[in-house]
């Protein structure tokens, strides 16, 4: 059987991977393998995902990878870094994890510029936890704990992550915001956000609009519509943040 | 009707259907008068893991939601075999789709039967693969006698009214898909094949 | 020359200030001069003078410090300075003050009205060379380096109930020789009772020698 | 770069917090991460004023659940990482350490016991023995020694990244606030100069050579999907630590063989308890004193054989029958009569102890 295209830094042994049919995470994961195979890092990265549905992500490269907790993988990676500063460190996860439970800590990775990649792929809900509204659900959006729609009046509007972050990062830090409906753009942003880190200017970090059909009981003209117009309301794609004068890495 | 209690694994892969059926089947028994006890097992992902149906139905309150060995188990696809070995004992019937290719290691050596179904060939040749759960269910309905037809369709009609409501060919397609699994269930004695 | 004395005593965390700074207050007081001991250690202020309190008091001083029973929180939320001990240099006697350990502790003394203008406060740095940090001629002259100005150093060497007069003479040695090396005068080498009765009037650096009564082991517990 | 923090053999006086941060350093840990919460702030202080000097390193986060999570990260890249806590914080800490035990992670974490529930006191407590013994959710995967004073923390301190590297359970150093800031003398040395080898950390994560060409990649998580799973593994992790509990715990008994009253204590109580035997003793009392150093694992075999053979025991603690109730459970059984004397959040005298221990023996 012909095995897909798939970067050089994924395990194939393993595949196919266990995301849901139309998930975006093996979108956004395929071009953060695509980002790593054209840096030539892979032997340096250490991996780190969350729980969620990221934690299905721990065994699906050719990485050193650790899963940790819900929110902490930011900690974890930022400890490594610290304590091994030649290595690549890559933090996964998902927008409860980086958004809600695990915001303090990316916060204060960021405040702190810590040199390190943090991702978060953005599906505006718990996917795994079976679909509850998260700081990134859209309004009027029904989820399992927003049956009636996420009312902005009670319980606040789409959380800007990508913006939150540039706004309290120091200069040095490289803040973008890609979508799995941009697959260029986005392998383009990880790959600046990883040059970022290879350079040691600062912390990068890059939020990826991602879909979640299953959650969102879409076909899949309907994933795309939501990604493409809905989400696409709230979240702009794009840099927020560069490093000054030193422009973070060729624009391959 | 069976006196004691009737104990079934139905394991799947997520998205195949094993929790609806297990749950449709528990829901019937209920609302025959029985006792019935369903628990889901799955792993972390939303879909595409080994999803495990748990069920005991019974004449008298069922104790631990947790057993053994189960009287079927029904195994829909390779990974579900490899997982539900374990609770095939002498006493059991193992059901597995015989679609599935390359299992034959994996199939539970001491099971008192180990009976392959063509449901995955039937529903699609016969049906649609879509009701394919739909016969599995049946299988299981013809080999255990847990529930009546009619039990089975009630339930089935309470979940599923809405769609047929809209469509009313599918409640045809379910029920007949239902019929045709349990005749397959009523398989003749007599081990592999 | 006024006649009144202020002095402060910085230094590493258990180098021995507080017991240097009672024992010198009593000291004053005992000659009849009437003398204020302050608590500025704003870095654990309940591990220094506050269970010692009432003893001192009985014992002529006036002690500002705060109360267990005024506060709430206690190291996490007591580093709050008292009022009184904010204008203690405007009190009238002689003024002792214990400043708290902190990597800036000698900074504290900003906090006091007056501080920086008062014509008698001398800053008195306490070493104790049995700590690892303050060891050696070189970890000295560094560590009294960050303090900011320090008027002169005290010999405060001790291992508890295991010193002995050797130690505390090794202890004069370094801390004589630290002290010139900075153009400091040594105040006093310190001593319990007993074992400054053994090393006499001076130490064998020609220091004089301070008997001390050791009032610390009862702040603790 | 780096020389020996401590090179010879000294006589030094000090507080707690800062022995804390000298045997760190003589057990050639690289990185410290912590969190502000009194009363182990010291143990930042001085690592951060010393580490710069022996190219180590810290970093203070933005709370326990991050300091703990960092060490997990440090350890996994070959360095001997630490952190500190106490009460509250100990409470957070709890999550990262559970994933530490699941992960086998060899962290060290240094807990100065203050008073609880909540906030409570900053000043002393012997009340975290549950919370450091047991962890948060599982089966207390984890080694804990309790100090008694300035020479044990010292001692112990540089005894845990060993026993960590070692075992690969995560490994706790269990003071208290007294502890902390206390200052008394001890003896500072080169651990390698008395003989004690230090363990070279192997990373985790981050070896050499590109992963799935040269090796393997190294893959670890904390997820299991089946019940099965999950119970092998455990089944696994506690046969090995119930294999090594035997090699791994510690106690230090004192006229325990003809005594009808054995007192047991552990951390800075047991020197109360020490003074007081010192005195029942002297006016020729049967008193004997009993002191698990490990609290996790127990010195099983010692106390079981104990409770077998003495009349009476005293249990002391300043905690609410923390202690008393591992003690107890190891009891379960035995003949002998078990009293108590329990005074949470506060320090014990050795008189109060000599008081009670004459009224158990008065007891007919």
């Amino acid at each position: 059987m012909p095995v897909p295209a798939m970067p050089k830094s994924w395990r194939v042994d393993n595949k196919p991977h266990k995301f849901c049919p139309g998930c975006g995470h093996g979108l956004v994961l395929k071009c953060l393998g695509k980002a790593i195979d054209e840096l030539e890092i892979q032997s340096r990265v250490v991996y780190g995902c969350d729980i969620g549905c990221s934690l299905l992500s721990w065994d699906l490269f050719n990485l050193d990878t650790v899963q940790t907790h819900h929110g902490r993988t930011t900690p974890v990676m930022a400890g490594m870094k610290r304590a091994r500063p030649e290595l690549i460190c890559i933090a996964y996860m998902g927008d409860g994890g980086g958004y809600s439970i695990g915001v303090q800590h990316l916060v204060g990775a960021a405040m702190r510029n810590e040199k390190i990649t943090v991702i978060v792929a953005n599906n505006t809900q718990y996917a795994m936890t079976g679909g509850q509204m998260a700081p990134t659900t859209l309004p009027g959006q029904k989820t399992e704990t927003s049956p009636y729609g996420r009312d902005a009046e009670t319980t606040g509007l789409p959380f800007q992550g990508a913006e939150m972050i540039a706004a309290i990062a120091p200069e040095g830090a490289y803040v973008a915001r890609g979508s799995v409906s941009h697959l260029a753009q986005l392998t383009r942003f990880l790959k600046k956000a990883l040059r970022n880190q290879i350079d040691g200017h600062g912390f990068s970090f890059v939020e990826a609009l991602s879909a979640c059909p299953t959650n969102w009981r879409t076909d899949a003209a309907g994933t795309w519509e939501f990604v493409e117009k809905d989400m696409a309301e709230h979240f702009k794609r794009g840099e927020i943040k560069i490093p000054e004068k030193r422009e973070a890495a060729a624009d391959a | 009707m069976p006196e004691t209690t009737t104990k079934m694994v139905l394991a799947g892969e997520g998205g195949q259907g094993v929790q609806a059926i297990a749950e449709i089947l528990a829901e019937a028994a209920n609302e025959e008068g029985r006792q019935a006890l369903y628990i889901p097992n799955f792993g972390v992902e939303q879909r595409g893991g080994v999803s495990v149906a748990f069920l005991q139905i019974s004449d008298h309150a069922i104790g631990s939601p947790k057993f053994l060995k189960g009287d079927i188990v029904a195994a829909l696809s390779e990974r579900a075999v490899q997982r539900t070995a374990t609770y095939a004992g002498p006493e059991t019937v193992f059901i597995y789709d015989s679609a599935m290719e390359g299992v034959e290691d994996d199939l539970p050596e001491g099971a008192a039967r180990v009976i392959p179904v063509p449901a995955m060939e039937v529903a699609k040749e016969e049906f649609h693969p879509r009701v394919y759960n739909m016969v599995i269910m049946g299988a299981l309905v013809g080999a255990t006698a847990v529930v009546s037809l009619d039990q089975a369709k009630a339930a089935i009609e309470k979940r599923l009214g809405y769609k047929f409501e809209k469509n009313p060919q599918l409640r045809d397609l379910n029920f007949r898909a239902l019929e045709r699994g349990i005749e397959m269930g009523r398989w003749p004695k007599g081990g592999i094949n | 020359m006024s006649d009144r004395i202020v002095e402060a005593y910085i230094g590493e965390y258990a180098s021995g200030k507080s017991e240097s700074a009672i024992n010198r207050a009593l000291e004053l007081a005992r000659k009849g001069r009437k003398v204020n001991l302050v608590d500025l250690d704003l870095v654990e202020p309940f591990y220094t003078l506050r269970p010692l309190q009432e003893e001192l008091s009985r014992l002529g001083l006036e002690v500002i410090a705060w109360k267990t029973e005024e506060t709430v929180g206690l190291g996490e939320a007591g580093t709050v300075i008292k009022p009184a001990a904010r204008w203690a240099l405007r009190r009238i006697g002689d003024v002792i003050l214990d400043i708290g350990y902190g990597i800036e502790g000698a900074r504290t003394l900003n906090l006091l009205e007056g501080a920086d203008e008062d014509p008698d406060l001398k800053i008195f740095a306490v070493i104790n060379i049995s700590r690892p940090m303050t060891a050696s001629v070189a970890d000295i002259v560094a560590e009294v380096g960050t303090m900011g100005h320090v008027d002169g150093l005290i010999n405060n060497t001790h291992l508890a109930e295991e010193t002995t007069a050797a130690l505390v003479q090794a202890g004069s040695r370094i801390v004589t020789t630290a002290a010139n090396a900075m153009g400091l005068p040594v105040i006093a080498t310190q001593a319990e009772e007993k074992l400054a009765g053994v090393i006499g009037p001076v130490d064998c650096m020609g220091n004089r020698v301070r008997p001390l009564k050791r009032f610390m082991p009862k702040a603790f517990w | 770069m780096t020389v020996a923090p401590v090179k010879e053999e000294k006589r030094v006086f000090m507080t707690g917090n800062e022995v804390v941060a000298w045997a760190a350093l003589a057990a050639g840990a690289d990185i410290m991460y912590g969190y502000p919460i009194t009363p182990q702030n010291e143990v930042m202080h001085y690592w951060s004023r010393l580490a710069p000097r022996y190219g180590k390193s810290f970093l203070q986060t933005e709370d326990e659940l991050s300091a703990g999570f960092a060490t997990t990260g440090g350890v996994m890249t070959g360095s001997k990482a630490f952190t500190a806590t106490a009460g509250s914080g100990s409470v957070l800490m709890q999550e990262p350490m559970a994933m530490a035990e699941m992960m086998r992670l060899p962290t060290v974490t240094i807990v100065q016991q203050r008073g609880g529930p909540s906030t409570a006191t900053v000043i002393y407590s012997q009340q975290e023995v549950t919370l450091t013994t047991m962890g948060g959710n599982g089966e207390g995967i984890r080694v804990v020694y309790s100090t008694a004073g300035h020479q044990d923390l010292y001692d112990y301190t540089i005894k845990a990244f060993n026993i960590a590297w070692k075992y690969r359970f995560p490994t706790f150093v269990l003071g208290d606030g007294y502890q902390a800031k206390m200052r008394e003398p001890l003896t500072i040395y080169d651990p390698e100069k008395r003989g004690v080898k230090l363990l070279q950390p192997d990373p985790f994560v981050g070896k050499e050579g590109e992963p799935g060409r040269d090796r393997p990649p190294a893959q670890y998580r904390n997820t299991y999907n089946l019940e099965e799973e999950l119970y092998e593994k455990i089944m696994s992790d506690m046969k090995e630590f119930e294999e090594n509990s035997a090699d791994i715990a510690e106690y230090e008994s004192s006229y325990t063989e003809d005594a009808e009253l054995v007192i047991i204590a552990h951390g800075i109580v047991f020197r109360a308890v020490r003074e007081a035997l010192d005195n029942l003793r002297q006016q020729g009392l049967p008193v004997g004193a009993f002191r698990p150093v490990t609290l996790r694992p127990l010195p099983v075999g010692q106390i079981k054989e104990l409770v077998a053979r003495v009349k009476k025991i005293l249990v002391v603690e300043s905690a609410y029958g923390q202690i008393a109730r591992l003690i107890k459970e190891k009891a379960c059984g035995a003949a002998c009569e078990i009293h108590t004397m329990f005074k949470p959040g506060i320090g014990i005298a050795a008189e109060e102890v000599e008081v009670r221990a004459k009224e158990i023996l008065a007891k007919q």
